[in-house]
């Protein structure tokens, strides 16, 4: 295997930028080594062409590329069958699709049980689906950050058609028991859609094994381009779906008042589709297969252990970290507070308090603080407010890591966060 | 200390001890103002008199960028009249502050003097629309 | 401005690929100049970051980046408020975001009109609507391959919400006038949509001197990444319709139960946007505007009319083109038999004939045959059954122009079909 | 004339005179078979006696690939068993044609093939399910 340092040796911006940034967004998006963009490069250089309906050699070309990239990306997540992944711009579009397809067979009363700790491109896609009456339900977590498996056991009923579940919370790091899941959702007759992005970049994930019915994911936060991202289906549940997007590539015939389908997959990629971004997240596939994905995992616990273990020293008085504290459960993401700021019920109206309440530091001061010190983190409410809001918090600062960061990564992290602290206090 | 570390420190100040931070009794117009995304909150009561501003406080929640410049807000434009008020801009905000802010965090800049905005055309509605 | 040779010296691939590919497919999609191919590995190495969220530095950069790129391509288009333009995949996908989000204020009865020569793109997504009783008609096509007005005019009733046309057709090349269909709708209180994927790339296009309500074209048929499509909107209509796809960055507020949501554009870019084909689409319309829209257009034109030269003198017996032969109603599109195959009606059964009638040369072995002389076309249905069935055949063959194509590339195509007429006499 | 040329010439003569063009009377399987993207067509008659293909003809409208395809597959087939057809695979079919032909060029090679598959096994529905 490479070392760590070697790896970050691979990706131009981190070289360029050298000391002025600590990368410490990894959650909402990734760098990307010289192998994707060279590829990216080689492929409008070399093969640009559109795909599938061309019979002149480029476009037979491109057609492979494209199709050896789907077939290669498959085996990296354990599909069997290259036909049960989809090319989608990323994870949220992946779940409209689902959200809207499944939506023609979803009626009144018909239950989606969800958790606390989603996204909000798992939630808002469902939350259209209320105007016919399907009603959404949000298992909820433990003090720990855990999911609360008594209140999903309680909320997966007879009416739930759908569960779709994060493997990775984004905010706490929580690591959720897929293939468990998956398992009482099937033992329940309801489909079971997991969403992978914060999963598939970050540690082994296998579909067949976890067996879920649906996975989707986002090239973007795994070293690949932009506007790409995968739906993955079981090939006779995905191909059962009606279609989502209407147009080129999608069909078989089409006549002034109806059309018929392809199949799965050309059926859910309408328009000409991002065959660079396909090409690219295929390289970035090679670049982690390369690295191997149980040492990107290791990489990642031993970042994240040692996170806690310099929180613990540095015992920064009002610091508040969130999520599991067994790295068993736990994704490299490290989500905290300088003193926590409770939301304002509107109605209410405010409380006439003094601002300055025991020093805290708004995670927007937070943040700006940090990149003053060239650590780059996000800080709000990480596309997921129903969970803030049930941390009772109006927001929260966030540094998740990747392959090219190290435990100086940390260590500036929490000098700095001393420095802020400080400064406001 | 540079300019910029000068303009952190009065920041900093008017977050710690904001100036005008209250609710005022006889307010004409009241107001809140609320940024989703961060839950930054500023609270505005105004007195107008003939059209000039004789009392204006706000309270909040937030971080030091919309909460300092509530504070630093409310200071310059009281004894202000309606059309001086109204001629503030964004520029203006920024210029006060002193701080290169980035386009997120411009936004927290801004919270206070929108609501402002708000509360003058509310006024200027009630009295020139004549209830 | 610079010669249109020197202009094919900015491509890569056509330099790499030199003789060996004479590229005619530009209708499908476009070859990269290396100005496009490098703002691509320039914002993956200096810039590249998730946007509108991030409070840190690079972040704000990249933001500033895609915004930039949104008013750069708000210009091009002559929109006077950036704030007009969704960025989408593609053309398809902005058909079908405004189809699903106009659907809502749909009724049974309500007509949509559009014409027989549209792409599937701009039909399936309004077949969709078909299950509630939304009805489409399509206006008929002259002889020499315009848009029959009269019959349009017939079709436009009170009934007609929308009328959704293509700006220029991608099979018979015909330039519809836009701002006259444009004044047409309104005066009857439709919206007016137009498809500008084959007009955006190749003519100068005012959104406001046309007065169109909605246009939607494709990066990728412009010198831009795949990936990467503008829906543009008036403002007040397009912050008018509800949301399409949900989930992070479109949203205000989330709750359990309900979302409130952004403004657009921020509504209709739901998820991690592609970043990088908003930026590289940018570039490429730095590009076109360099060497100006209107050379492009006199380039295409001279291209069209010396093919339509090239047609009269080669006098192949059993050629036979299509699409109108005055210039002012003709993009830089020549689709073509080598005697027509008809379409069998599969009802009656197949008649008895021999295969051989007359020589034909079906458009697979035209398109295969040139290629064997290294010029690239495209064969079939062209993405547009309805207009192709109109024509009476099952496929034809086209060769589609752009800025790096010459009159050789022209002389060298009627070469190669005489010598496939030869072949197959 | 090199190898593919050759193979392009036995293509072309196949499609321009086809071998067993035409229909069957007494057939006992017939089938169209048809490729939307292109209007490729091919029906096919079929005798079947006793498991073996006594004769085949075709009718189809489409490119040299498609046709000429069928016309060598038809003169192929006939004679043989049921079992040995269905052993019959797209690896075949391509060195039959002896042509190196693209993706989307394999689907009209096929569109026979695919046509005769559908054949025999409709025939084995009706003979071994007993109907
Ligand atoms: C007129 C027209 N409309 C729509 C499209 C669809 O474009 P895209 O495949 O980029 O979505 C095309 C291109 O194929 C086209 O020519
Ligand atoms: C858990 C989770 N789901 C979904 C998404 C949405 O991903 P994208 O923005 O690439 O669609 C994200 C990333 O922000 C995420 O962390």
């Amino acid at each position: 295997m490479l070392s760590w340092q070697q790896i970050k040796g691979d990706f131009p911006l981190l070289i360029n930028k050298g000391k002025n940034l600590i990368f410490l967004d990894n959650a909402a998006t990734t760098q990307k080594p010289k192998q994707v963009i060279d590829a990216i490069v080689d492929y409008y250089t070399n093969w640009n062409s559109n795909v599938r309906r061309g019979i002149y050699r480029l476009s037979e070309e491109a057609t492979d590329h494209y199709e050896k990239s789907r077939e290669n990306i498959s085996n990296f997540i354990g599909s069997s069958d290259p036909r049960q992944l989809a090319f989608v711009r990323n994870t949220t579009e992946a779940l409209n699709l689902l959200a809207y397809s499944m939506g023609h067979n979803l009626h009144e009363g018909d239950e989606i049980l969800l958790t606390i700790m989603e996204h909000h491109s798992n939630i808002v896609p469902w939350q259209f689906l209320q105007e016919k009456g399907v009603k959404l339900k949000f298992a909820d977590i433990n003090e720990d950050g855990t999911l609360d498996m008594e209140d999903f056991r309680n909320k997966l009923t007879r009416k739930t058609k759908v569960v779709s579940v994060t493997h990775c919370s984004n905010l706490l790091g929580t690591i959720n028991d897929a293939a468990e899941l998956a398992k009482l959702a099937h033992d329940n007759g309801s489909l079971f859609i997991l969403d992978g992005a914060q999963s598939v970049p970050h540690m082994p994930v296998d579909v067949e094994k976890l067996d879920c019915d649906f996975l989707a994911f986002s090239g973007h936060k795994m070293l690949g381009p932009m506007g790409i991202g995968v739906l993955y289906g079981k090939y006779d549940l995905l191909n059962g779906l009606p279609p989502f997007n209407g147009g080129g590539e999608m069909i078989s015939q089409v006549y002034t008042d109806h059309s018929t389908y392809a199949d799965a997959p050309e059926k859910f990629e309408a328009g000409t589709p991002n065959v660079e971004g396909a090409i690219g997240l295929s390289a970035a596939v090679d670049y982690l297969r390369n690295i191997g994905m149980d040492e990107v995992r290791s990489h990642e616990k031993d970042l994240i252990s040692y996170t806690l273990k310099k929180e613990e020293e540095h015992h920064i008085d009002i610091l508040k970290s969130y999520g599991p504290r067994d790295m068993e459960k736990r994704g490299g993401i490290y989500t905290f507070n300088l003193g926590e700021f409770n939301p304002l019920s509107m109605s209410e109206g405010l409380i006439n308090e003094q601002i300055r309440v025991g020093s805290n530091v708004h995670p927007h001061d937070v943040a700006t603080g940090l990149d003053s010190s060239n650590v780059a983190v996000r800080a709000g409410h990480h596309c997921a407010m129903p969970l803030t809001h049930r941390l009772n918090v109006v927001a929260t600062s966030r540094a998740s890591y990747y392959i090219y960061n190290s435990r100086e990564d940390v260590d500036l992290l929490f000098e700095s966060l001393e420095k802020i602290r400080r400064l406001y206090a | 200390m540079t300019d910029e570390e000068i303009s952190t420190e009065i920041l900093l100040d008017h977050y710690r001890n904001p100036h005008n931070y209250g609710q005022i009794e006889d307010a004409n117009e009241k107001l809140i103002e609320f940024n989703p995304v961060c839950g930054d909150t500023v609270q505005i009561t105004i007195r107008i008199e003939n059209d000039v501003v004789t009392d204006i406080k706000f309270i909040g929640r937030g971080c030091s960028v919309s909460q300092g410049s509530a504070s630093m807000l409310t200071d310059k434009v009281k004894g202000m009249n309606i059309g001086e008020i109204k001629k503030i801009n964004q520029e203006d905000i920024l210029n006060m502050l002193g701080l290169k802010l980035g386009p997120s965090r411009e936004k927290c800049a801004l919270l206070s003097l929108n609501a402002l905005h708000k509360c003058i055309s509310n006024h200027e509605k009630k009295t020139h629309g004549g209830n």
